[in-house]
């Protein structure tokens, strides 16, 4: 077994030293009603080729991006990951440290957890981001419970323009607290009337920009009508690519701004792990939920990086913590900064043009086909479409084809007829002009 | 060397990647006037730079891969490059969420593979996989308690805890509404089973322990305590942060509890990353599984089928009443994929003999430094040593220096001042991927450390520990006091 | 332009500084003629994306090892490459080192050289080994010269049964050399009289074990003969795996021992790079081509290791140096060294039983099959076969149905009509009881 | 903390690899009687103990990763993760050198490719791929001269060297049956033109330069140069190392060359791995093609064909006449996917460049030094940045000394004692992939350190340098008299 390095040589000589005769004596504490718990239906131990070959065999069932023109986004992008960024991420050193709590052995990850919060703060235009949460759609849940604390209000409002598993997990989050969840139905052709529902109970609105069916929309009066109450105003990014082309939620008016970061920081991978980022103003700092990493000196007065703030999270403050958020994502969280410190800001914006207009261009081939229409008049690399068709069999079609062609609403909406014939479409990067027209030419065939 | 900010090696302009030509479109941006007006603020850097940076930054850590990390309750094991490299196939790394089930079949045959290893390892009916990390497996497993007590009208108010808890447990159970009560420990260092049948009540939904407990002790009474919880109503939801310990050895369900999370970072070798990412699925009893939260994966005569709606026939239909999702998308699969990686390698006998090996290891710890330093409790301990400060009394010489001075001597320190049951606690947990060779070395510098600190001559040197690493002891306090988060442009300090 | 640093701002600074005006006045030295090198014909500068693109696109089009059920050998074996030996070959410190010639700062290197050289003089059977050769063909060769300096004689012979492209790598180093060089030509089926050939004039006998056609043999004899005339046997190793079930050169009377390392190291990689071992008597070690890596002690008395014999080396000794080898193999080296102690003493001598085993498993099958003979009756993990047909139509049809069946031995001898029918065929771990039935029935197939 | 041998860490037993069961045979061992008798000796370790042995073993070691390399005549320039992602393609490392040249035409392909890149770069209108290295790429280039003056019945028995060449050239010519002459420098630091006309007679092969030259210098009269040789019927071999300052720049057909090796190890960053594998293709003209060594790719109708054989049609049919072989297999096929990866990534207009920016690094630091280093010769130079130990004149330190000072600087000295030219040299390279950070850095230590020898107050502290390093200067001369090149047991020691 070659993980394991103690040899029978070193366990009878360790059992000497302990002064038991066999490991089962070690194990006496275990009631008898609960020995024999050696699982042995389980297959033993396997080399590393016939556990390659499994595994591979299972990774060869999968349609990858590779096999297939993928148009795929609804929260998860598909983007070109750096070579050096990958290389970077497998040092021993960042992946098999700890979360840095002896901060003179861990002045890598910290330093590099700083970067990352200053990186998140000047993307979302927030004075002040953590460390990283799990994901955008628990970070999205987590920033509620913190307006909930802010405002010591109860209420909170849900676009129907936010991802519905930010959704979902909102409301499990906060499904037995005090808080009042009100979630309005998806309904990607009509405008949302969240001003008007704003009031004086309201703890925040939560908005996704670019929304779940692509809309980009200003949110300064959004946030105006949210202050103006008292209320806060919380902004989901779904694509965080978004932010090099797009006026930022903090310069909006947003006071708290999540995102999931996966789509700068590592492939699909079937949706897991993402990366949760958190922002918001300098005042709320106190109340953020997660990891911070500040800036100190050490005893020789030279700059250096410490976990801080601590007093809020649950190893001190146990049921009064701001959440109870222990191991977040910090190997993500340096994919995330590693990606964003490669491109920099002509790269980073750069490459956000490179996407608007690839998803232009899609839209605008996909507008020639007749019955199709897009929906969203101000997009970025995403967008809604609505189809001659039922959506879900078009993408059924399209599969078979080796085109994956977008999501249809109805895989989350299925109760909503009205959405039956709307499919989510993403371009990125890796769509060339060679995918886009196989995608047009490939829907021509099957509407 | 220092190495500087990325902030402030920036040339503008400057960029480590370059991107294809943006194609051309016939009318213009569709942005609807919302275009970024300023800068982000990015520094430009070109790609030697960044790789040289992020090297020497990886320089100043210390990992598993370089050296000894006896970080009690962590379970810092060996992470094997097998499962990074499993992980790349572009099978599973290139694959959307939402790709039509049909085309992700073995995906889904991954996550019900996994499923299953976890289910007959801890002989539970039923597993959520979703929950990203430990505490959030806490939260799945505390959230079908309440879900399953809901069910049958009986939502009850209070969640007992025992004070060596992580602090998760308490923060876990308010975060599901519920108060917490403490529960003390005896002098054997585990739960005090009459203070347990004293508190528990009508009003009590469960209680939360740790077992092996955070003193590294098996719970000897743990088929009782799940008993009188039971009968007193009250649901038993196990901590796995120490499952390591057990796995192979002890059949969860036979100890009578109702969820217990698996950390698959720590126990499953996953790796811990420097905080992530993690995963946590939560293993149920069939007292919890129908409240298993959304989504789940089941096999069907047409092939794996993902259930991601209460709609679905295979919910509704089948009994099951999610209590809600945990977050977006299927659960950590990449994390999944390292999982299943490192247990096919380890196979059932592996793993046993894992759990066999990490408690023998602990137990050699203790039986070495029994006579330095000051054991907590009476053993067999299970995959951990616990000891206290009194061997440190008069010396002046803290906990927290004696730890700082070893990292001097080229060790990750032990776990620090956890549990709170004992005086200036130093909980040591070897884990089974250390040699004998390695251990003898920690044991001989850790006598010496000892007798150095009892010598009463070296206050100074301890104080001052570490010596030799790329910083010396930070100021917390100054941290703390005026938080200083992100970086800010020299010129804008001095503009503010 | 992702890998320059220099922004245009920092090269017109840098120009002032040096005092010129433009970059043109730095190559003023260059003739007029030769100025206007500027490569217009090549594309300009590509993203990661494209490059990678454009070589997977070349990489498709090739058949692999996972593609195809692969059998084939001739000095090139497929073995599984475990995964945390090609993390630690890609960690910076190693990947992107010089040649070790400051030890102070180069012990990394430095040990893994002298734990390298321990390794292949404990496998070879013999006392000193090198820090590595380009590969198996021109360790071969520099042991002929090597053998040629030490001798002072001048008649090389080589085996039939040696790797024709180590025959011809010796015949093309040693061309303009005092230096004749007899090769016998390839017979599978007779036995060479090597013995009956070494007289006072021969330097040395070059003999393979393995041989090219898989027959193991006893080398004491030629041993004996060769070292009572004053001759060095040379053996060369072409599966170095092997030496973990079969009596070591060494121990047969070898005084040059050569191998190929590839099997241990890397993948199989079209043929290169590999690398070459090179292992040697005591005696012989100041006549040794190559780095030589030795243990001393730095100032503070403790154990370091060096470069060390330099004054062998060209870049003291010029044209009277032992070779004109600089750049070696370290990486591969270093890869095999990892293997080895990976494997350590029972994963060495396991795999390679695991290896005879499945070769002779294939062996037995093949034998079934009517008209098919197995040529040598002793072997390791490869062998020659007859076939009843012509090998490169066998060959041939059998990669169309997806199998890799063996090496035509016309692909080294076309001029040799007697081999048309003969095919060398190698089973390595990576082929398991599928695969060799898979191949055994399409073979019946294609006869 | 001090790293063992692995020979000190053997547990016996242990591995690091689980094996998959042997199949079961009819007939036993097929091994004739010759199976081996003894242990190998190999020590055995479990997976942790090996990748933590192999990380330490690392952190002791510098390379382009961690900082500045300006060793001269080396290249250390910036080595993309790219390459080494792409040579891991499995459609170009599992495939086997002898599979049917139908299964492997992208691999032909590729190796077509690149050779097409290096003929238009050079203007050379041939190329021989499978030299392994520089001196192999050397040896090549002088056997093809050979063969081709053999073909015109005119061997020759000269071959003439610059002083100022690496050792690798005059070993070559030797290995190729040639005696070699040295050609004096001239005062500018380049060739004696003078000198090598009186030198070139009837007798004389080729001239083997090296151009830039290894002073950091273009030699102005080349052209020249290769006429004369020409004219008395000599062939030129110009030694590739510095082809990095020219590339993009200047084609070396224009120099009317026969003969260059370019190294694809540091030219185009392919790594150089601490000590290979490289890859020295050998460009070749007119003259030479002919004789082009076995194998080569040629592009045919029905697909790219691999000639291995003289006999091939492709061979002798088409007046090819080559002179043998100069390894096993097609040359180094991994190193070629990188250097292609790379070349691609930079463009004609990025290596052009890089020949640039890397001219431009040498002359700044060169600039910037001049007034406390003693440059050799009047610039400008290309780029290299020599200098001579005159500034260290009476101050008691040595080049040596200074060298390993800016070890502790946090630097890789640049190459010393080389060329042979000048007194005391020390030849800076700091390549296109420095910042110009990294070179004001550099340029700050340098001058500080040039200040403090001067002052000579600091002999003792020089000769002690370096002192921050895992090991302080090391013994050669006890190495080199005893040599110890193997670890044996401690038992079989003692014995002996």
């Amino acid at each position: 077994m070659r993980y394991l390095p103690l040899t029978d040589d070193d366990r009878k000589a360790m059992l000497d030293a302990v002064g038991v005769a066999s490991v089962d004596d070690l194990f006496r504490d275990v009631p008898d009603s609960a020995r024999g718990g050696e699982p042995t239906d389980l297959p033993d131990h396997a080399s590393e080729m016939a556990v390659e070959r499994t595994l591979s065999a299972m990774a060869r069932k999968n349609v990858t991006g590779q096999d297939a023109a993928s148009f795929l986004g609804c929260g998860a992008y598909r983007h070109h990951v750096p070579a050096s960024l990958d290389y970077i991420i497998q040092r021993g050193e960042f992946l098999t440290a700890y979360t840095p709590y002896q901060p003179e052995i861990a002045q890598g990850t910290l330093q590099y957890l700083y970067e990352f919060q200053t990186q998140v703060s000047m993307m979302t235009g927030l004075p002040v981001a953590n460390a990283s949460m799990y994901d955008g759609a628990t970070a999205c849940a987590e920033a509620c419970a913190m307006a909930i604390r802010v405002t010591k209000r109860d209420r909170v409002l849900l676009s129907g323009g936010l991802h519905p598993h930010y959704t979902a997990t909102t409301e499990t989050f906060l499904k037995h607290t005090s808080a009042e969840v009100e979630a309005l139905g998806p309904n990607p052709l009509a405008v949302e009337d969240l001003v008007g529902r704003v009031d004086s109970r309201t703890a925040c609105v939560v908005v996704q920009n670019p929304d779940f069916f692509g809309h980009l929309k200003d949110l300064t009066t959004l946030a105006d009508a949210c202050h103006e109450v008292g209320a806060l105003l919380v902004v989901a990014v779904a694509e965080p690519l978004s932010l090099g082309l797009v006026n930022p939620p903090g310069e909006m008016g947003a006071d708290i701004v999540v995102a999931e970061g996966q789509s700068l920081a590592t492939p699909t991978n079937f949706g897991g792990p993402g990366v949760g980022l958190f922002a918001t103003r300098e005042k709320f700092m106190r109340q953020m939920p997660g990891r911070l990493c500040g800036e100190t000196v050490d005893e020789d007065g030279r700059r250096g990086f410490v976990l801080t703030l601590s007093t809020r999270e649950q190893h001190i403050r146990r049921e009064k913590a701001t959440s109870n958020i222990c191991t977040n994502s910090g190997l993500i969280a340096l994919a995330f900064t590693v990606h964003m410190t490669l491109l920099g800001e002509a790269g980073f914006t750069g490459l956000a043009e490179v996407n608007h207009a690839t998803a232009v261009r899609l839209a605008e081939k996909l507008e020639q086909i007749k019955g199709v229409k897009v929906i969203p008049s101000a997009f970025f690399n995403e967008f809604a479409v609505r189809l001659p068709k039922d959506a879900t069999e078009v993408v059924d079609k399209l599969a078979d084809k080796g085109i994956l062609a977008g999501v249809p609403a109805a895989r989350f909406w299925p109760e909503y007829e009205e959405l039956a014939d709307v499919m989510m479409v993403a371009a990125t990067e890796l769509n060339d002009e060679a995918a886009i027209d196989a995608y047009v030419a490939a829907l021509k065939e099957v509407l | 060397v220092e190495e500087p900010l990325i902030f402030e090696m920036d040339s503008p302009g400057k960029s480590a990647v370059d991107l294809p030509p943006a194609p051309e479109t016939a009318g213009g941006d569709r942005l609807g006037g919302l275009k970024r007006k300023g800068r982000v603020g990015l520094p430009g850097l070109s790609e030697p730079e960044v790789v040289r940076h992020y090297t020497r930054l990886s320089q100043k850590n210390y990992g598993i891969d370089t050296g000894f990390f006896p970080l009690g309750s962590c379970t810092m094991k060996h992470n094997p490059r097998l499962n990074e490299k499993l992980a790349r196939l572009s099978g599973f790394s290139d694959v959307h969420p939402f790709q039509p089930t049909k085309t992700v079949q073995g995906a889904l045959e991954l996550i019900d593979t996994l499923a299953d290893w976890l289910k007959r390892m801890t002989g539970m009916p039923a597993v959520a996989m979703s929950p990203a990390a430990g505490a959030h497996g806490e939260l799945a497993g505390m959230l079908a308690i309440r879900a399953a007590l809901e069910a049958r009208g009986d939502a009850r108010s209070i969640v007992l805890v025992p004070e060596s808890a992580h602090g998760t447990n308490p923060a876990t159970a308010a975060a599901v509404g519920y108060k917490v009560r403490s529960i003390p420990a005896n002098d054997a260092g585990r739960v005090d089973v009459d203070a347990l049948k004293d508190a528990l009540g009508p009003d009590v939904a469960a209680f939360m322990i740790t077992n092996p407990n955070t003193c590294g002790l098996f719970e000897r009474d743990m088929v009782e305590i799940s008993a009188a919880c039971h009968e007193a109503g009250a649901l038993v939801y196990m901590d796995g942060a120490n499952y390591n310990a057990i796995m192979g050895r002890v059949k969860i369900a036979d100890l009578g509890v109702d969820a217990m999370h698996i950390n698959l970072h720590k126990t499953f070798s996953t790796p811990h990353g420097g905080g992530g990412p993690g995963s946590g699925p939560t293993v149920l009893s069939d007292a919890l599984a129908p409240f298993a939260p959304l989504p789940f994966v089941v096999k069907q005569d047409s092939g794996w089928h993902l259930v991601e709606h209460e709609a679905d026939p295979a919910c509704k239909g089948a009994g099951k009443t999610p209590f809600g999702r945990m977050k977006g998308y299927h659960g950590q699969f990449g994390v999944f994929v390292r999982a299943l990686s490192y247990m096919m390698s380890m196979g059932g006998d592996g793993l046993r003999q894992a759990s066999d090996d990490a408690v023998l290891n602990a137990n050699y710890l203790m039986a070495k430094l029994s006579d330095v330093l000051t054991p907590s409790f009476e053993g067999p301990t299970m995959h951990e040593a616990l000891f206290d400060d009194r061997f440190l009394k008069d010396t002046g010489v803290s906990t927290l220096d004696f730890s700082k001075a070893l990292i001097d001597e080229g060790f990750h320190p032990m776990t620090m001042y956890f549990p709170l049951v004992v005086h200036g606690a130093l909980l040591m947990e070897p884990t089974e991927t250390e040699s004998r060779q390695t251990l003898d070395v920690f044991i001989t510098a850790v006598r010496a450390l000892a007798e150095k600190a009892r010598s009463g001559q070296a206050k100074e040197y301890f104080a001052a520990a570490p010596h030799l690493t790329p910083r010396r002891r930070l100021d917390e306090t100054r941290a703390a006091r005026k938080p200083v988060l992100r970086w800010t442009a020299p010129e804008a300090t001095a503009d503010a």
